[in-house]
């Protein structure tokens, strides 16, 4: 089991900011402000987060405590273990890619599982998920079968893609993972879209759908971003864009990149109220996205969420992030949630040891399980390569191998 | 049969699938309260309400993307983009997302978006606003493009378009909304993936789509005061390209010229030539020559835009030596 | 002489307004707050400006006075004949353009003579401008000649482009007009560049160069004003982005199509300091770009200006602007920026009635003479047609006409 | 002559044109600090600083733009873009901008830039990371495309490309990165719109470029073990295309097959085959075959992929059913 050891008891920090003194930018009847849920207010500890730089904040950024303390014990015991397993699937993927089961660009939600699981426990089976290419984690927590997500990654016709996305291009249409995407920004519009249809076809309420749109911290800098945010503020759709701050793009930092490298507060450009919230804190991640999620399907206020928390490994697989400074690295380790997490349940007596490691042995499973499914899955057919060309067959449509000829010509 | 232009045949099929079917919806720059900068949606705002023609910012990547979402999620949008030059800001959400997101995902969502826009030189729009790029799209498997040159097919075409699953640019052209033609009554679909012959003809066939077919049909017709009997292909659909129909009509006439308004090096006449050197490569006579604009950004000045651009007379003077060539004599 | 004719006094209104409650998000070093040169504050008169909501900035908005009564009256008596220059100038082109003698897209600087003059005048002669399809105005303050402006709408040989650009693509190397863009947005990226071939080159200071970016208010909502902007903020590039707000894209309004109409807030996205101006005031105009001028060039800081104004006619020539209501087309009358800096100039004595008059008279015999060297100029030459292809030549560059064969095939 | 490879070959010539030219500097995403997505830029933001080697925020429109303004100063940018698919966010700037500048403002303006960028299928990258689409800028007058299949040329077309006033892609291949070959040290320049002839032959031509002109030259070798001499046309530039080396070559061999990794309808193949029927005609003895990429989106799975695109047993394929069909006999 690859969790490692536990360490000396860390205080989980926990924090969400608004963005500053927007009142005058929020649309009428949109929430000025927003917390995550929990109770007992307590300032930030540790290191502050990439990214963040609440110097002129003063007084307008309300620190609130993760709140685990009020969360049953069942809900904490299942967030670890989906922590688990997003942290065993990734590493068992990297091992898989060294093996060559894997191909292409692999991306991995190694340090991210905390604003995995809780942006994923924050939505309703109705809502909508566009994700990017880094998404093993999210289509685990969604509830897709590791076994079909890890067959695609291998390529296999048994795959949550029947083995034409690979690694970057989960979907599933039952789960609402309406995707991966490889073009960094390029899911944003399509989601904005879909938000558009919701609007276009219900109204809002509590039971309303949401889409969840999730980006990196250097996609913010794209043009896709910019024009989709706008769109979505001035046609009031249901829609919560994600900004998963890990500090990095590839190599370059948040602060190298953005003029505005306090990254919530970037939808100040379309009335968009922002909160930031420490990403590693799995319940304020919770908790704020579903506050967000709120105001997105009952007032159809699009809202920007910042989670903050760290990459442990490089851009992808095959990075050996040679650019990271010793400190950097050290810092991403001390702020592991997955750990943190563990030991916080076990010294809170919140879980017992043995439940700890009956979840990870029964994780280690399931993981295992997964690798031995897609192995044993078929690839698909090299008879189906014309099979997704087109959803409406029309007339001519091309089916040419390389070596075919064109057309038959005769003397 | 009603006569009106293809303006009207554009708009009234917009009108027609919009009454049809509650999932179609419009959107796009200044198509609304500005009643579009063609005027192909005028009254369309007023008929259907903001919900069903949505005015858009100046944000092509954006809605064009927001038109591939809401299209995955069951919805038909058609997009006006202004001009197909415009086109190049979205080209990411058509070639990268709206081509792909079928295929990609293993064939679990549809992409039913139309997008509409016009192409085109010839109107002193200088370099940046007169291009003819439906080739890029031509290009890509995912995408079908068609390119109405008669107020018919604008109407059948657009209808079977925002009909089809799959994402599809039609490519409209300026030049070709006051025209005017026939257009079916009722109910009418054209295939897309078909090509026509508009013209039969016995001695050269012509190849061409857009506004160069309507060129070439005149031209054509001219010809048979000299007894030249040159046979007509509008292509209609530049992807699926029906390469059979072309190479049949080659195959019996022995002779090709295609035209086009686009630039020459890579254009659609390349694959077309192509097709029919390896698809009537026994029967033909000569090569296939090409007529298409002069390889330059497009000068503004009347004189150079006329220089560089395809007229009737060029096509004329293509076909006379192809005929020449082969020591055709009437 | 089509100048309207004097109308009742008007105060002329005259309003800077800085991005509000900014101090955190601007970087250090960089002035918190801009005002228009002007000294005696006054409040703001007539009705608000399009794209104007000031209710939020209670306390952080400036007023200042246009400071019209400390110019010296030379210096007024020359801006009002550079903004006769342009009324006069735009009004013949929309005549030639009925004549025939124009073709394709022809946009009018009419109703924002006082936003083109005071934006002209604060630039320096090194100083470069990029600007959009609507930019008659800019080329002739920024001293071309009139003839070869007209010339090049005419599409003649000797026109400022050659006539390969008409209208929308007016350039000059000597006045460091670095060109007109026809597509929405396209300039700002090169203006960037362009700043940054400025910081690579040389450093910072008061003589230093620094470019002047134009845009429409349509044109914030589009992907690369935000990708530009970013750039210029994190590359510190000597730049000044200046939104010409006319209160509409096409038939669009601004409110329609940004989510935040206030748009000399959305540098805040980046950390670049914002000022709203009253752009029906040459001397609020001149003197809020020049400051900001003086951020760019001597503290490297990135600026954004908005300037007010609005559009008297149509989109372009053939819009008859139908969709516009009898109180806005009213409105924009009654704020047209050219009677009422005459009626000023009368009615303070700055300038007789014989002085203004006889400027007018000038002006008009000036664009006059325009319009003869334009009609009698020769167009290109055909056999130009390729001269422009590449500025290196190459082999095999293709230089062919429409109708010749692609190469000569013997049997 | 050095042997090295094609990205230390691209490497080098990058430093020598930094110390040659002070104007020269580079800009892309991760250039500097991750030291280049592909590494082609290892070790310059250390010797160069980051005034010289300036990383860019993910903003390819913007930077690409930028590099456009910048170059209209007088620099010369040579922008990296990841990989081509990329692009399609900067095409705007490349196609409406780049290529514009200079013959819309009457030839007042040059834009001296150089984008560098690998396109190429093959690497399990999927629909949206394995295009070759230089097809799009290709087709674009004002701009200049080459495509280096050896080291040798990726140092004498990257040198010209930066050396040259004009707009200049530069099209790398993730395949070729770590292929070999020998490289003339010191000052080499390879003229742009030339192709070359990289191994003759007398019974049929090969038009080939980048990835698939190694193959090509590779099928060629093998191929004189049974006798077939094949002469391989390494197309090097695909704007100016050198039709005369085409059409010469296949003049004299009477047969041609075109292959490249792209998809074959619109590819670059299709020009190449036009331009041999009009130039060649009365020599050909068989169509001129396209080996080209399956018209789909490429699939992730490995066993679709390799389907998918072309290989070196599909060139042979077609070269043989070529020769058959003219009844050569080795
Ligand atoms: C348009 C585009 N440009 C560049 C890339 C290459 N690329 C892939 S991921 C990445 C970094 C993205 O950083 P971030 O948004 O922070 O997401 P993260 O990988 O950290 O999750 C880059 C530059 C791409 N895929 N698409
Ligand atoms: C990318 C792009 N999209 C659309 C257009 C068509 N278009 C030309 S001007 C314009 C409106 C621009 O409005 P604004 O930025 O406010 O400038 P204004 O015309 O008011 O000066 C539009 C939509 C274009 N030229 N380029
Ligand atoms: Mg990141
Ligand atoms: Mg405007």
């Amino acid at each position: 089991m690859a969790v490692p050891q536990k360490r000396s008891g860390r205080t989980p920090r926990a924090r969400a900011a608004t963005a500053p003194a927007s009142a005058p930018s929020v649309r009428p009847g949109a929430p000025k402000r927003r917390r995550s849920g929990a109770a007992t207010p307590s300032g930030p500890s540790g290191p502050p987060a990439p990214g963040t730089d609440a110097s002129g904040d003063t007084g307008t950024i309300p620190s609130v405590s993760s709140g685990l303390a009020a969360e049953p014990p069942q809900v904490l015991a299942d967030y670890y273990r989906q922590m688990v397993l997003v942290r065993v699937f990734e590493q068992r993927a990297a091992e898989m890619y060294t093996r060559a089961k894997i191909g292409g660009y692999c991306h991995l939600n190694l340090g991210e599982e905390a604003t995995v699981v809780g942006l994923m426990a924050a939505l309703e089976r109705t809502d909508y998920l566009f994700t990017t290419y880094r998404e093993h984690g999210y289509a685990l927590c969604r509830g897709i079968d590791p076994g079909r997500v890890m067959a695609e990654l291998f390529g296999k016709a048994t795959g949550v893609s029947g083995g034409w996305g690979g690694s970057m291009h989960l979907f599933d249409t039952d789960a609402r993972l309406l995707g991966g995407y490889g073009i960094v920004g390029g899911q944003i519009p399509p989601a904005t879209g879909a938000a558009l249809a919701i609007a276009y076809r219900s109204d809002p309420g509590d039971e309303a759908e949401a889409v969840m749109c999730l980006m990196g911290d250097g996609t913010t800098n794209i043009g896709a971003f910019h024009e989709s945010l706008n769109l979505a503020a001035i046609w009031n759709l249901p829609i919560v864009y994600v900004v998963v701050n890990n500090g990095l793009g590839m190599g370059t930092t948040v602060q190298a990149a953005s003029g505005e490298p306090d990254l919530y507060r970037r939808g100040g450009a379309y009335r968009i109220p922002g909160v930031r919230v420490d990403g590693d804190d799995v319940i304020a991640v919770r908790d704020a996205a579903r506050q967000a999620l709120h105001s997105a399907r009952a007032e159809r206020q699009p809202m920007l969420v910042e989670a903050v928390s760290s990459r442990l490994r490089g851009h992808s697989v095959v990075d050996p992030a040679r650019y990271r400074s010793p400190e950097d690295t050290e810092r991403a380790r001390r702020l592991d949630p997955v750990p943190t997490l563990r030991s916080h349940l076990i010294e809170t007596g919140i879980l017992d040891l043995a439940a700890v490691t009956k979840i990870e042995a029964e994780v280690e499973d399931v993981v295992t399980a997964a690798v031995t499914f897609a192995d044993e899955s078929p690839p698909p057919a090299v008879a189906d390569l014309f099979a997704h060309a087109y959803a409406t067959p029309v007339p001519n449509t091309p089916h040419r191998l390389p070596a075919d000829a064109l057309m038959v010509s005769e003397p | 049969m009603t006569e009106m232009s293809y303006r009207q045949a554009l708009h009234d099929t917009l009108r027609a699938e919009m009454l049809r079917d509650e999932s179609v919806f419009l959107l796009g720059e200044e198509i609304g309260i500005f009643e579009g900068s063609y005027k192909i949606t005028a009254g369309l705002l007023q008929e259907f309400g903001p919900r069903r023609v949505r005015d858009t910012p100046i944000s092509e990547e954006g809605f064009v993307g927001a038109a591939v979402g809401a299209a995955m999620l069951g919805l038909r949008p058609v997009v006006e983009l202004m001009t197909i030059n415009f086109s190049l800001l979205a080209i990411d959400q058509i070639v990268n997302h709206a081509a792909k997101i079928h295929a990609m995902f293993g064939g679990q969502a549809a992409v039913p978006m139309v997008i509409r826009t016009p192409g085109g030189g010839g109107q002193q729009l200088g370099a940046t606003h007169s291009q003819n790029i439906e080739v890029y799209y031509a290009h890509v498997p995912g995408l079908k493009v068609v390119a109405p040159s008669t107020p018919a097919d604008a109407k059948g075409l657009l209808t079977a378009s925002i009909r089809d699953d799959d994402p599809v640019l039609v490519v409209e052209n300026l030049a070709l909304y006051n025209t005017k033609g026939d257009v079916p009554d009722g109910d009418h679909v054209t295939e897309i993936g078909t090509a026509a012959v508009t013209k039969e003809g016995t001695d050269l066939t012509v190849v061409a789509y857009s506004r160069a077919a309507a060129i070439a049909l005149d031209v054509a017709h001219r010809l048979e005061d000299e007894h030249i009997s040159v046979e007509v292909v509008d292509l209609r659909s530049l992807r699926p390209l029906d390469r059979e129909t072309i190479c049949a009509s080659v195959r019996k006439t022995t002779r090709a010229v295609v035209i086009e308004d686009d630039w020459l090096s890579y254009g659609i006449g390349a694959e077309v030539a192509a097709t029919i050197q390896e698809g009537a490569f026994y029967h033909l006579d000569a090569p296939v020559r090409r007529v298409a604009a002069a390889e330059v950004p497009l000068p503004y000045a009347k004189s150079l835009e006329h220089a560089a651009l395809p007229h009737a007379g060029d096509l004329l003077a293509a076909i006379h030596e192809t005929l020449d060539a082969t020591g055709f004599a009437p």
